[in-house]
């Protein structure tokens, strides 16, 4: 029964989304009657030996994220892409028959609310899987949480690596997925002998520029500079002069929040036309959401590494971008994360689908080589390592806060999150 | 005489409160909360302890710090670094390019132990430490300030620099501190996993015993002579100073005695949280307990861990149900205990329960002279720039 | 590290450091006027001060989207009227809350700190609330962008001088209007002696209220400025306030002039340290420095030597 | 003249301090006698208190020379100048309003100066007796155990008073002790006065005539921050330059 379960119900998932959007919420009552019918949803003590919240109808998940504080602008877009995976499951008749039901907290900015509220959801609210985080320091302050009581969390955020837990699936990408395919192009196509890393100062930068800076170093190239300035730093005329006078071919920029706006808006003002592309700006911290703060205007012609895009153009991403304006307002803009956030969910019907089972024991084991087909970026597969396989893009921002795309891998980049000789 | 009742350390009405607030924190709570929540009203416990501090350096002393998670995070931190290094033996961390370094410290290529992370090998290096090297920061601090009479308005701003200073130094230095994710994934104390739910109750009882030697240690202080001259001093400093005392003595130690307090606070959290960031060590945060001190009564050391159970209380709750509308309450809150409740919970308790409490007791007793000070100051504190 | 260079290309690099010292400075002035008076005039500590700057910000990304919509033609002007509106509303905000809660707490300075910091609070989820967590762009006219090529490398960014033009006609405003006109008198008067003031007949209530309003006025400016230089979210106000208060403090807190030496030389130094050392550094190394001399020199670098 | 310095309590030579410029006091030179009572007079603002601020240390002088029993003060931080014995009264009461009559006398009893000293502090038999000593000589033993505070403006003065016999100066500074008072207060406050000055020195600001002459051994008239005058009332109340300042012009 679990295994044709899986089969049929996967099956469906392949082809679903785009279809609920366009048959809409009538359909989607339907649909749900339908499968209920179909396959009778299998026993609750079958699916749910560890005591979760999962009821004949009903699983329980958790969503958690910064709504207050200063992370409330980045991880909004991941809340919405969340609930958006999850109504849009739901319509299609739930994850083994049962509906998602989903108990939000705030992690208000705050590692150790981060902690304490993985922590509520996990032991109190046993809920079935949670989604949420965004930086890596939230994500470190809940993986013990996670690792004590047994939890799984679906972690959007393209991160520094460093880490494989057996109670996290990375669906954004490690550092070396966003970075190595980034610069192995401006070198090639732009080429590209120079480069001044530059970011905000803590973990991530500094990892993804250690990163950089020993692929540039293979590579037999220069890196002029490389600097680090406090997280909401504001003025930035002085490394701008520094890079005037260093000339580097590119600037690597992972600079994140506040500063983002405050960097863009300086350079260009400097006189830095980042269309002429000398020098070519390179960022793997700007995506479209980030923009929206920055201004289109300021950013025109930088480009970014990612693995996502809005402006994809594939039937999956288009189909995506038209339930996530349906449902969140026509103005929104989707970002790489937003996107990778939207993963979550599904991967998470599919591994609990072909486990047959809530157990987050059970689940793990199913999760390696769990396929998506449907995912708006592509194809994306679960590696051992419980990152994802996906391709990197190069984006060139647009006065629009769009990217075009430049490039895209042709296969797929395996993660790698401790990479033999960046480290 | 009446003087033989204040001359022991708790006279009938402060026994009284210690012995309620004994019994909720020994007896009822851990018999009616889960593990879960237990843990959670340790983990509030510890900024007891930093509001407990401010009641003496602010309430009684006049001297407002908004750096006190400074003390908190240097407490926190040696605590961590033990526990670190010692989650980070050589078995553990095999997989590390330098194995028998904490994990941050193989990512930032660092390749050696750093001198000033070896003491804290040895747990009584780092049980002395937590107490005495943030001593010893705020008496560099109070010298510099108080010896100066730098008081009021440009002392809560100078040690919010700090505060500053000091979380940009930790997140820069993240190859020796941890940077902005701290020091995380703290195992075993000792051998003994930190992790089980039996560590945590004996860590939340060991954090309120601890939190009953410092209300003691404050009651003591609040009592002696140096009690009174703190609160003389907040009226009338010349006048101390013109009666043959070095006030700037007296605040510094009330504030490395309130920081000592942060420190121990900070460590109770390390223990029982299981890890350490910087985002204690900011603006935020210090702000924040300074709030739980006035939502307490600053002058009340008591009110003190209410003020901070019962805000933290009204958070979690609250960011429950309403993650959004927190912030407005939050501040609301602010607004409210300065402009309506200046003398918080305490105060409203001595205004309208204690007259109660005290005829239940059947006691017919003009109050002492020391609680009707308490009840009559308006904690207005006179600030001298 | 200047080895590779010739002298015209040092010459120009230091020129161009100059002027970006200039622009901290000006960045620091603007952020730190508006406080000064509240604090040095009033002895108010407003803890909001980052959430006033912000609401000029909104003020001037609504403005934008208006003339966007229905003044397309007029918008290159639009900033000016930006700036009459942000500092309008933020004056407007500023007295409401001098009237609803500090005048109730002049006597009681630290006290004034944590209410204004629960203001903050409340006026951050505000922000969030209406314009949402996200940052707003803020699309400017094109005459403020770019730069003006001086010679080959020296470039001078245009909204750089706008700062600074800003800066100095606020500062010279702020200087007649409190030491010329009679309004200013009055201030003063109300700072130095109380009673008597209001013995003369100075309203001095009416004169708090004012001197709050102009205060927080001037920062809803300075917010519609850093709209071109900085980024515009619900808690983008809490980026400037630790600088803003250093500036101050720094400053002496008493004098206009001292306000205006401090900001030179907080923001000379730190713009000099970034340049020679990574930036995280020089901003510590900044703040270390700040409060060494505060140390040594508690009241700040100018202060009224007054009989006590 | 400096070489029989020895003989004063208190030896004040050529002392001036300026603020920005003004010279609140200007090269201002006198001499006050073993149990001598002195009694500055002097328009507004002539610098009298100006001259208590520089000798107890509250404000520094910017040249000349304060010795105490030949010590020099003008080194000297102000809890130690008043551990040299050196106490001194302000022009408004201050006292600690929200401490007892008993608490504010027992701060000022000079015993546990120290951060440890005051942390061991003992309220024991010696400081409840001379608390209740001081307290009978300045009218207050009946309120002992009420804040300072609802005690009435003359009280207060009284207090203050007492808060600086208990540490038993040898060297007293008053300014304007009976300001404000009612006649029966300042009657009472007169033979306080007589009584505590003796075997003590006492340098006292007072502008009543009529007290002053009362009390005074030595009278300085300043003016401008200079001496204008000095000798006994007297003598001063007829000298034509003084009576050019209070009434000329």
């Amino acid at each position: 029964m679990a295994t044709m379960n899986h089969a049929s119900q996967s099956g469906l998932g392949g082809k679903l989304p785009g279809l609920v959007k366009t048959l809409a919420g009538a359909v989607a009552g339907a649909t749900m009657a339908f499968s209920a019918a179909l396959h009778a949803a299998p026993a609750t003590s079958e699916v749910n030996t560890t005591d979760l919240a999962v009821t004949d109808d009903t699983v329980t998940v958790g969503i958690l994220h910064s709504v207050t504080g200063t992370m409330a602008i980045s991880e909004t877009g991941s809340v919405q892409a969340e609930k958006l995976a999850i109504e849009q499951i739901n319509a299609q008749g739930g994850v083994l028959g049962r509906q998602i039901e989903y108990i939000q907290e705030d992690g208000a900015s705050d590692w150790p609310t981060f902690a304490e509220k993985s922590r509520k959801l996990l032991l109190n609210d046993k809920v079935a899987t949670v989604f949420g985080c965004w930086t890596s320091a939230s994500r470190k302050a809940v993986l013990p949480v996670f690792e004590q009581y047994n939890g799984m969390l679906y972690y959007p955020t393209f991160y520094e690596g460093l880490e494989q837990s057996p109670n996290v699936i990375y669906t954004g990408q490690e550092a070396t997925q966003q970075i190595l395919a980034g610069i192995d192009w401006v070198v090639e196509e732009k080429g590209a002998k120079s480069f001044y890393l530059l970011g905000s100062d803590y973990i991530w930068p500094r990892t993804s520029n250690k990163i950089a800076r020993k692929h540039i170093d293979k590579l037999g190239l220069k890196v002029s500079g490389e600097e680090y300035y406090p997280l909401g730093h504001t003025q930035f005329n002085s490394v701008i002069n520094k890079i005037k006078l260093k000339k580097p071919d590119v600037i690597f920029a992972s600079v994140v929040g506040g500063s983002n706006v405050a960097f863009y808006k300086q350079l260009k003002a400097a006189g830095i036309d980042m269309t002429d592309e000398k020098p070519l700006v390179l960022t793997i911290s700007v995506t479209e959401d980030e923009i929206l703060g920055i201004g289109g205007e300021n950013i025109d012609g930088a480009y970014a590494s990612m693995k996502y895009f809005q402006s994809l153009t594939n039937q999956n991403n288009q189909e995506f971008v038209k339930a996530f304006k349906e449902r969140w307002g026509d103005d929104i803009v989707i970002g790489d994360v937003t996107q990778a956030a939207y993963l979550g969910p599904w991967l998470w019907k599919a591994a609990v689908e072909k486990a047959g089972s809530f157990d987050v024991d059970k689940v793990r084991e199913a999760s390696p080589g769990i396929e998506l087909t449907t995912a708006p970026e592509g194809y994306v597969k679960i590696h051992p390592n419980h990152h994802l396989w996906s391709k990197t893009r190069i984006g060139r921002a647009k006065t629009d806060g769009q990217y075009e795309i430049v490039y895209e891998t042709d296969e797929l980049i395996e993660p790698d999150p401790f990479p033999e000789g960046y480290q | 005489m009446s003087y033989d009742g204040l001359r022991s350390l708790l006279p009938k009405n402060d026994l009284l409160g210690f012995a309620v607030l004994a019994l909720l924190l020994v007896v009822v709570l851990p018999l009616s909360l889960d593990i879960f929540r237990l843990n959670l009203v340790g983990k509030y416990l510890t900024y007891a302890f930093v509001a407990l501090g401010l009641v003496l350096c602010w309430g009684y002393g006049g001297i407002l710090s908004l750096g006190q998670g400074v003390f908190f995070g240097l407490g926190g931190y040696a605590m961590a670094m033990f526990l670190k290094l010692e989650a980070s033996s050589p078995e553990n961390t095999a997989i590390q390019s330098t194995p028998g370094i904490p994990d941050f410290m193989d990512w930032n290529q660092i390749t050696e132990l750093p001198w000033f992370w070896e003491p804290f090998n040895s747990l009584i290096f780092t049980v002395l430490a937590i107490v005495i090297i943030p001593s010893i920061f705020a008496y560099i601090i109070g010298v510099a300030m108080f010896k100066r009479r730098v008081g009021g308005v440009y002392f809560a701003i100078i040690t919010q620099a700090v505060a500053a200073i000091l979380t940009i130094l930790i997140i820069g230095q993240q190859g020796y501190t941890g940077g902005v994710n701290g020091i995380t994934d703290l195992r075993t104390l000792k051998g003994w996993d930190i992790r089980t739910d039996e560590a945590k109750y004996a860590f939340y009882f060991l954090c309120v015993f601890m939190l009953f030697v410092c209300l003691f240690i404050a009651q003591y202080v609040r009592k002696s002579k140096l009690g009174r001259l703190l609160v003389a001093m907040r009226e009338m400093e010349d006048r101390v100073r013109f009666s043959g005392y070095d006030v700037s003595n007296f605040k510094i130690f009330v504030f490395c005695l309130g920081s000592a307090f942060a420190a121990i606070g900070g460590a109770m959290f390390t223990l029982q949280v299981g890890f350490m960031s910087p985002t204690f060590v900011g603006i935020v945060p210090s702000i924040e307990m300074v709030i739980f001190c006035a939502v307490g009564g600053r002058l009340s050391i008591l009110g003190a861990v209410y003020g901070t159970l019962v805000v933290n209380w009204a958070k979690t709750t609250f960011s429950e149900s309403f993650p959004e509308l927190w912030l407005f309450a939050m501040g609301a809150l602010f607004i409210a205990v300065v402009m309506a409740f200046p003398n918080g919970l305490a105060g409203l308790y001595n205004k309208y329960a204690a007259h109660h409490v005290e005829k239940l007791l059947g006691k017919k007793k003009g109050q002492s002279p020391d609680a009707k000070a308490t009840v009559g100051t308006q904690g207005v504190a006179h600030e001298r720039q | 590290m200047f080895a590779d260079y010739s002298t015209s290309e040092l010459m120009s690099i230091f020129a161009m450091q100059g002027f970006a010292g200039l622009i901290l400075f000006s960045v620091f002035v603007l952020m730190a006027l508006g406080l000064a008076i509240i604090f040095g005039q009033m002895g108010v500590i407003n803890m909001a001060h980052g959430e006033f700057m912000i609401l000029g910000a909104y003020i001037t990304y609504m403005t934008s989207n208006v003339f966007a919509d229905y003044m397309p033609a007029l918008f290159g002007s639009y900033f000016f009227v930006a700036m009459i509106l942000a500092f309008i509303a933020a004056g407007a905000l500023g007295m409401l809350v001098e009237w609803a809660m500090i005048r109730h707490l002049y006597h009681r300075p630290l006290d004034t700190l944590l209410a204004t910091w629960g203001l903050s609070l409340i006026l951050q989820q505000l922000y969030r609330t209406i314009f949402g967590a996200r940052e707003v762009g803020v699309s400017l006219p094109d005459w403020l962008m770019g730069s003006i090529q001086l010679t080959d490398i020296v470039e001078v960014p245009i909204n750089g001088i706008f700062v600074m033009t800003l800066a100095i006609g606020i500062s010279i405003a702020i200087a007649a209007l409190m030491y010329k006109s009679r309004w200013g008198i009055q201030v003063r008067s109300v700072v130095q002696n109380r009673p008597m003031a209001g013995a003369v007949g100075i309203n001095t209530a009416k004169v708090d209220r004012l001197t709050f309003g102009l205060g927080c006025g001037i920062a809803g400016v300075a917010g519609s400025a850093f709209t071109m230089i900085g980024s515009t979210g619900p808690t983008s106000g809490q980026l400037y306030i630790v600088d803003t208060f250093l500036v101050v403090v720094f400053g002496g807190a008493t004098s206009l002039l001292g306000t205006i030496a401090s900001a030179f030389t907080i923001s000379q130094a730190q713009s000099t340290m970034e340049f020679f050392l990574s930036g995280s550094m020089a901003k510590v190394l900044t703040l270390l420095f700040v409060v060494f001399i505060l140390m040594l020199r508690p009241q700040g670098l100018f202060s009224l030597k007054m009989r006590k | 003249m400096s070489a029989s310095n020895t003989d004063f309590v208190l030896a004040v030579e050529g002392l001036t301090v300026s603020f920005d410029g003004f010279k609140a006091v200007n090269d201002l030179s006198f001499y006050v006698d073993k149990d001598e009572i002195r009694v500055i007079v002097g328009p507004n603002g002539a610098g009298k208190t100006t001259v208590l601020d520089l000798i107890c240390g509250r404000t520094k002088s910017t040249e000349g020379s304060i010795k105490f029993r030949n010590k020099e003060l003008t080194k000297m931080k102000e809890h130690q100048i008043v551990r040299a014995g050196v106490g001194r009264k302000f022009q408004t009461p201050s006292i600690y309003g929200d401490l007892t009559v008993f608490e504010n006398l027992e701060i000022s009893f000079p015993r546990g100066r120290s951060v440890f000293g005051a942390l061991a502090f003992k309220r024991d038999a010696e400081v409840l007796n001379r608390v209740s000593e001081v307290a009978d000589m300045i009218f207050l033993s009946d309120l002992l155990e009420s804040r300072a505070d609802l005690l009435s403006h003359g009280q207060k003065q009284w207090l203050e008073i007492g808060m600086l016999l208990i540490q038993d100066p040898e060297l007293l500074m008053l300014d304007e002790p009976v300001a404000g008072m009612s006649v029966s207060e300042r009657r009472q406050t007169a033979e306080l006065l007589r009584r505590i000055t003796k075997d003590r020195s006492v340098i006292v600001i007072e502008h009543d005539m009529q007290f002053v002459a009362e009390i005074a051994d030595k009278v300085t008239v300043l003016h401008q921050g200079k001496i204008l005058a000095e000798g006994s009332a007297e003598e001063v109340k007829a000298d034509p330059k003084v009576i050019e300042v209070y009434l000329g012009h």
